[in-house]
């Protein structure tokens, strides 16, 4: 029942000449665009969004970060030392004696005798030069083969105890180093995790959408009804229910199951949703008369006009991962230490008197509301860019 | 005007079309009643030819065209549909397998020149699509096919790389044409397909539907709502109002000299551009009947201006009366109603 | 069009209406004049992006961002005889809402988008109502009803409390005329108020806009794209292409003694009841460009069957009177000669 | 309307029983049975436990029995109020919740409201200025307040609270009303103390909300039934006021049901950062001590009152709707 009579443009007349599709349709004379595939004119319109492009490389960096975590760590992260606890960052000095030569200073704790906290002091006269590609602690790179090189070390010292880039916990565990450890976990918490809740989010929101009747309707109510769950409470009681003898891997894999059995309904709406309206559409009737069989107008007609929303919608999903993981560590029962994330990290600041005695373990929340915030702009690009015909 | 084939032959009889949409409502979603859609429609069409079916929006003829196509399966009625080699199938209740190979001989141009092509797609992609599915594996058969078929509705075969978002609506709609075409089909059902486009375009379309018709011997079920159009472009008309056929005729008979009082109502409503044939028009009163409650008798009693008790009661069937015109009028023979005749 | 039989009520001259885009500028309006005239209805007609919508929005000064008026006078004559020139008003100013629903109303297109869903009608349109006239609201709702009885809505004193998505088409741009007349404007701009409808309730709606103007003697911006509409429905023609005016004049010249090229095929190649069934029209080559790649010269150039190399592609024809009787004018060089000023169009 | 109504309620219902059984599992999930983390506890403090006293627990919470029968037998006490024993604290649930529930739906109710009145004219302003420095800023706002978690936005506060301020930011009552009985006095207090934690809570909401609005308010700025208030005469921030945000609210009040389930999971980290007498810190202690019964409790009594608050604000958003309330669905 369609028969409704539009407009000779089926835009509300003129009105239309101020949105996105007009003004693709001007630029029709240009050959360039006239053969340009979706994927190219994605690309040209995400490439006008300059904070979402930013926040892609900034993504990327992280991830690098993430894979050679143990290469730009040059401290054991796990090395605890008494002697060094709650050292404060130390800071880098580029010039001696007027000569370019970066060096850090060495550093000399005591006990402060009225206080009985640690006091650290540089020496001024024990300066240890910065070399790149230092000797420091093994590990295996990328899995593959054992090596002990490092980005940065010390000349003549190990760096264990010398450099002190974002200064040392309770334990006197190198903080720097620890962060590098943790992004590995944190950001591969929350990809598992999305492609967890992407295989949910797509098979039953796809079921939804294409079947319709009444596995549309249970599914929609069971969605509905997990996003009318506090969320938080239950991960908690989860977690907490796991037991306490698993290993950091069996953990990590349980803690991203139970966030992504909670992120899979957003994914399943838009899944569902763009099912629904592609399902109505012309073309895809076309497709259907003309003899295409039910695989085909699936995977040449249906998933290629929505694979771009998400990927949209699991960028956005992302930082809610993440930020379940880290609530969750933090809170202590998420990752729990030895293993290293960035709510473990946190978990050190937790309260006053942590945070009045070594605030820099606050510095943790930096590279988490970055990549958060990078994530959002990036999904947010993404989205726009996402259907490039303009609606 | 039968385009020199043989007269007799049918290509298309529905039978008794019925079409209810169930109306659920409440908690349980139970069914509370239905929208008559298409209610009790039958109609043939020749070999050759071109039957428009013409009605305001929401009287079915939409939804007769779908379960034509089988892209709705009708409630009730057949949907009888000759091949050329003479062997006759049924639409209506043919297994869906069966359907995928019937289907090349009857092909659809939509409305919209927008949805109905895939933007992710070239056009020598969405007009090989048919092609492709249909056994043609060869690119350069397909390609060949392509272009003979872009150069038959007016496009230009090098432009086959190119994306939908580089043409116009009027292009687009050509576009689809030539999909239809790909299969060499022999009915095709053309729902609104000038509708979407700007009037100076229109004509275009409409020109290269009728020299398309001529040239490859097609058979078109056109479905519209805007009279004009289907003067120009149809053989016969068949005019709907709420789920039922009320006229079926000639096209210039229908147009000169109407038997059903809706159709001359709706020939009356058509603005003539011509400032100097103002006149008195049959203005109908109210609204369109409600196809999920509908009147009594003739659906269309309540707004008829000759009406009889008659009409309240019995719903008149569709009958020839004189000169081969079906209505479904009690009074068609009573009555003198009026045209658009220039003269 | 001859002065002295029609008092102007309202004039266009030169109006210009550019959307300024990151892309670059479309002008949608691009030096629309005419003339309304007291008690007549004028018709712009023309197709998709001709600007008859913009220019009609623009005389209310309804344009919106990064829509912007940047030339012209929109001069219109108050009751007590004076003239107000309404482009020198600011956009959403106190004198221009005075005149707005109240010497100038406005129809549109699509009568469900055009009410809020959220009001009910009668809330919508006694708002009107005391917006512009000092009554209390059981005088304004008795008015209210008075109108809805007017433009023929049965059962009007029930229907008032209804909303808008209750009623059908046909009711709702009824009800959409009743609040465009709730406060007697002296002119109703039209804006393809039956394009969403069916032909027999365009019938109803048409009959009750000619009943209505011969009541109350209003004037009537009627804009579409119909020309079947406009020859039943107007008594003076502007015919637009791409944002220009190419032709006006009264509506037996436009139909039987076109002289613009567009507008002649205009009135040739759209189909029409009055045809031979079957046959084929002449047509106008190609589409409508977008009015960012205006062709340069006459933007009707490339479609035009008598385009004269050299000069309707180099220089910008203007509107001007076609004889002395300047009652018919055009914008051709079928008509007249390039003067030298217009080539400066050229960039 | 009423069919409405109808599904609402009983979808209300089948959340509650997704929430029991979720809650049963999560008590179930520790190895071992509550009795022996009763005897286990009893030990660690030195006693011990009879061998028929423990039979007997185990017959009396019904533990021998297979779970659906033990789910069922928990339910029914639940239902006649007997929320069960507290492991930890040797004292009936009930107890040990107390007062906390209510200071929680203060401190949730708070903060929804912080999100409604900063979300609801920031979202406005930002959509009738598009692109303005106003906009720019409130966006800019907006992305901040939804990167940063708000757990780490009252660590972040607690630092500067603490640093410049020289302040112990966190509580809801000075010292001295701690363990005082209720008294106006303690109201006034538990008033004094609640805006911080219910601003900390509110704007990881808001600036969702804002985004919320402000995506909805420029969807319908543009529509046909603008321009006609705007032809009518209207004065531009009547036109606005009355007819475009009238029509966003609808889908940012529907947001609502989803923001108490996100509020009420919230709070309970940023209780627990900000030492907070609510439900949350005492979830997270029985957690981590495994005092499942008290655990289960909790996460059943939140996601209880969670979903009438959703309910009620369904209902709500159903009545202001002239769509939904008139048409028969």
């Amino acid at each position: 029942m369609t028969e409704t009579i539009s407009s000779p443009t089926g835009l509300p007349a003129e009105a239309g000449a101020t949105t996105p599709a007009v003004v693709d349709e001007v630029l029709l004379s240009e050959e360039r665009i006239a053969v340009a595939s979706q994927r190219q004119l994605i690309w040209w319109r995400f490439r006008k969004h300059r904070l979402a492009v930013i926040s892609g490389v900034i993504i990327i960096l992280f991830y690098l970060v993430a894979i050679f975590a143990n290469f730009l760590a040059y401290a054991d992260p796990t090395l605890t030392e008494a002697q060094r606890s709650f050292m404060p960052p130390q800071p880098i000095h580029l010039f001696d004696n007027g000569t370019f030569r970066p060096h850090v200073l060495g550093v000399e704790g005591a006990r402060d005798p009225q206080t009985f906290k640690r006091v650290y002091v540089e020496n001024p006269e024990d300066i240890r030069p910065l070399r790149l590609f230092a000797h420091g602690y093994s590990y295996k790179f990328l899995g593959l083969f054992k090596t002990d090189i490092h980005l940065i070390g010390v000349d003549g010292a190990a760096a264990e105890e010398s450099l002190f880039l974002l200064g040392t916990d309770q334990l006197g565990r190198d903080m720097f180093s620890r962060l590098m450890i943790a992004t590995r976990i944190s950001m591969s918490v929350g990809l598992v995790g999305v492609v967890l809740s992407l295989v949910l989010g797509v098979t039953l929101g796809g079921l939804s959408g294409l079947y319709g009747g009444v596995v549309d309707i249970v599914i929609q109510r069971l969605i509905e009804i997990i996003r009318s769950i506090p969320t938080i409470p239950l991960w908690m009681g989860l977690a907490a229910a796991l037991p306490r003898e698993w290993s950091v891997v069996q953990v990590y894999f349980a803690i991203t199951i139970i966030i992504s059995l909670i992120g899979w309904t957003d994914l399943a709406r838009v899944v569902r949703g763009r099912f629904l309206s592609l399902r109505s559409e012309d073309f895809v009737l076309a497709a259907e008369l003309a003899g295409a069989g039910t695989m085909r107008i699936l995977f040449r007609h249906m998933v290629p006009s929505f694979l771009s929303h998400i990927i949209a919608a699991m960028t956005l999903a992302l930082p809610a991962m993440i930020i379940s993981e880290t609530a969750l560590s933090f809170l202590g029962l998420g990752l729990r230490p030895p293993a290293i994330s960035w709510g473990v990290l946190l978990q050190g600041g937790q309260n006053i008197q942590a945070i009045a005695n070594a605030p820099w373990l606050l510095i943790v929340a930096i590279p988490v509301i970055i990549a958060i915030l990078a994530f959002n702009f990036l999904g947010d690009g993404l989205r726009d860019a996402a259907d490039p015909y303009g609606r | 005007m039968m385009n020199g084939h043989d007269q007799s032959e049918t290509i298309l009889e529905v039978k008794n079309l019925k079409k209810f949409f169930p109306i659920r409502r409440g908690f349980l979603q139970r069914v509370v009643g239905e929208v008559r859609a298409v209610d009790d429609v039958s109609f043939t069409i020749k070999r050759g030819e071109t039957l428009s079916l013409v009605g305001e929006s929401g009287c079915g003829k939409t939804t007769t065209s779908r379960c034509i196509m089988r892209a709705l399966t009708p409630t009730e009625g057949d949907v009888l549909f000759r091949l050329e080699s003479g062997e006759t199938f049924n639409m209506a209740t043919q297994p869906k397998r069966q359907l995928r190979g019937l289907r090349r001989h009857i092909q659809m141009i939509f409305q919209d020149p927008f949805s109905s092509l895939n933007p992710r797609m070239t056009l020598f992609d969405i007009i090989g699509e048919p092609l492709l599915v249909n056994g043609v594996k060869s690119h350069d058969e397909r390609t060949d096919r392509v272009s003979e078929l872009l150069t038959l509705v007016g496009l230009r075969p090098e432009h086959m790389q190119r994306f939908p978002h580089a043409f116009s609506g009027g292009q687009r709609q050509r576009v689809g044409i030539a999909r239809a075409l790909a299969l060499n089909p022999s009915l095709i059902v053309a729902d609104e397909p000038v509708s979407a486009l700007d009037v100076s375009v229109q004509a275009q379309i409409l020109n290269l539907m009728l020299d398309l018709q001529d040239q490859l011997g097609l058979t078109y079920l056109f479905v519209a709502h805007d009279l004009s159009v289907v003067k120009h472009i149809s053989d016969r008309v068949a005019v709907m109002y709420v789920g039922k056929i009320v006229e079926v005729a000639e096209t210039k008979k229908l147009f000169d000299f109407p038997k059903h009082p809706y159709t001359e109502a709706l020939l009356s409503a058509v603005p003539k551009p011509d400032p100097r044939l103002r006149s008195e028009r049959i203005v109908l009163e109210g609204d369109v009947a409600d196809p999920a409650n509908p009147p009594s008798g003739c659906y269309f009693h309540p707004r008829c201006p000759y009406v009889i008790d008659r009409c309240k009661a019995e719903t008149p069937p569709l009958r020839e009366v004189e000169g081969g015109q079906l209505v479904a009028c009690h009074r068609a023979e009573e009555l003198t109603l009026k045209g658009v005749s220039v003269n | 069009m001859s002065n002295e039989q029609h008092e102007v009520i309202l004039s266009v001259n030169n109006l210009k209406t550019y959307f300024f885009q990151d892309e670059g500028t479309v002008k949608a309006v691009d030096g629309a004049s005419f003339e309304v005239y007291k008690g007549r209805t004028l018709g712009i007609v023309g197709e998709s992006g001709c600007g008859k919508s913009v220019t009609a929005r623009s005389i209310l000064r309804l344009e919106e961002k990064p829509g912007r008026i940047v030339d012209g006078e929109i001069t219109l004559l108050r009751e007590d005889n004076s003239t107000i020139e309404l482009t020198a008003l600011k956009q959403n100013s106190r004198d221009l809402r005075a005149i707005r629903g109240s010497d100038i109303a406005l129809i549109f297109q699509e009568p469900m988008t055009s009410f809020s869903a959220h009001y009910t009608i009668g809330n919508q349109i006694i708002e009107m109502i005391r917006l512009h006239q000092n009554v209390t609201k059981r005088e304004a709702k008795d008015l209210t009803i008075e109108l809805l009885r007017r433009v023929g809505i049965p059962k009007p004193e029930r229907r008032i409390d209804e909303y808008p998505f209750q009623l059908s088409g046909g009711l709702r741009q009824r009800v959409m005329i009743a609040m465009a007349l709730a406060n007697n404007p002296r002119i109703l701009i039209a804006d393809e108020p039956t394009t969403a409808l069916d032909v027999t309730t365009q019938a109803q709606i048409l009959d009750l806009l000619r009943q209505l103007q011969e009541d109350t003697g209003m004037s009537v911006i009627l804009i579409t794209h119909d020309m079947g509409v406009v020859a039943e429905m107007c008594d003076d023609v502007v015919v637009m292409y791409l944002g220009r005016v190419v032709e006006t004049g009264p509506v037996d010249d436009i139909f039987h003694n076109p002289q613009h090229p567009y507008t002649r095929s205009l009135l040739t190649s759209i189909p029409s009841v009055l045809a031979e069934p079957r046959t084929k029209l002449p047509t106008l080559t190609g589409a409508i460009p977008h009015p960012y790649n205006r062709p340069q010269g006459c933007a009707f150039h490339p479609r035009c069957s008598e385009f004269m190399p050299g000069k309707c592609d180099h220089f910008t024809p203007h509107l001007q009177a076609l004889d002395a009787s300047g009652i018919q004018h055009v914008s051709c060089f079928l008509h007249h000669e390039p003067v030298a000023e217009s080539a400066e169009h050229i960039s | 309307m009423l069919a409405f109504f109808i599904r609402r309620i009983l979808l209300g219902i089948v959340t509650v029983w997704a929430i029991s059984v979720i809650s049963f599992i999560v008590i179930q999930l520790p190895p071992g049975d509550f009795v022996d983390a009763y005897i286990a506890q009893i030990a660690s403090t030195g006693g011990v436990v009879a061998t028929e006293t423990a039979d007997q627990l185990r017959s009396q919470y019904g533990i021998d029995q297979p779970l659906p029968v033990q789910y069922v037998k928990w339910m029914s006490r639940i239902l006649r109020g007997d929320l069960g024993v507290s492991l930890e604290f040797r004292v009936p649930v009930r107890e040990v919740i107390g007062d906390r529930i209510w200071l929680t739906m203060a401190v949730s109710f708070g903060a929804i409201l912080v999100t409604w009145g900063l979300a609801l004219p920031i979202g406005i302003y930002s959509a009738v200025k598009q692109y303005s420095i106003g906009d720019y800023v409130a966006t800019f706002i907006g992305f901040i307040g939804l990167a940063i978690p708000n757990f780490l936005l009252a660590l972040i506060l607690m630092y500067f609270g603490f640093k410049w301020f020289d302040l112990n930011v966190g509580g809801l009552f000075s010292a001295e009303y701690r363990i005082a009985p209720w008294s106006w006095a303690k109201v006034w207090d538990l008033i004094k103390h609640l805006p911080l934690p219910v601003l900390i809570l509110g704007l990881g909401g808001t600036a969702q909300l804002i985004r919320i609005m402000r995506a909805n308010l420029l969807d319908e700025l543009h529509k046909p039934y603008v321009i006609t208030a705007r032809a009518k005469g209207l004065s531009e921030t009547r036109v606005i006021m009355k007819y475009p945000v009238r029509a966003a609210l609808n889908p940012f009040a529907s947001t609502m049901g989803y923001l108490i389930p996100f509020v009420v999971s919230g709070s309970i980290i940023v209780a627990t950062v900000l030492s907070l007498p609510t439900i949350g810190p005492t979830l997270l202690r029985a957690l981590i001590a495994q005092d499942m019964f008290l655990a289960g409790a909790i996460i059943l009594l939140l996601g209880v009152l969670t979903v009438i608050g959703t309910i009620l604000s369904d209902l709500l958003l159903m009545w202001i709707d002239p769509r939904i309330r008139l048409e028969q669905h």
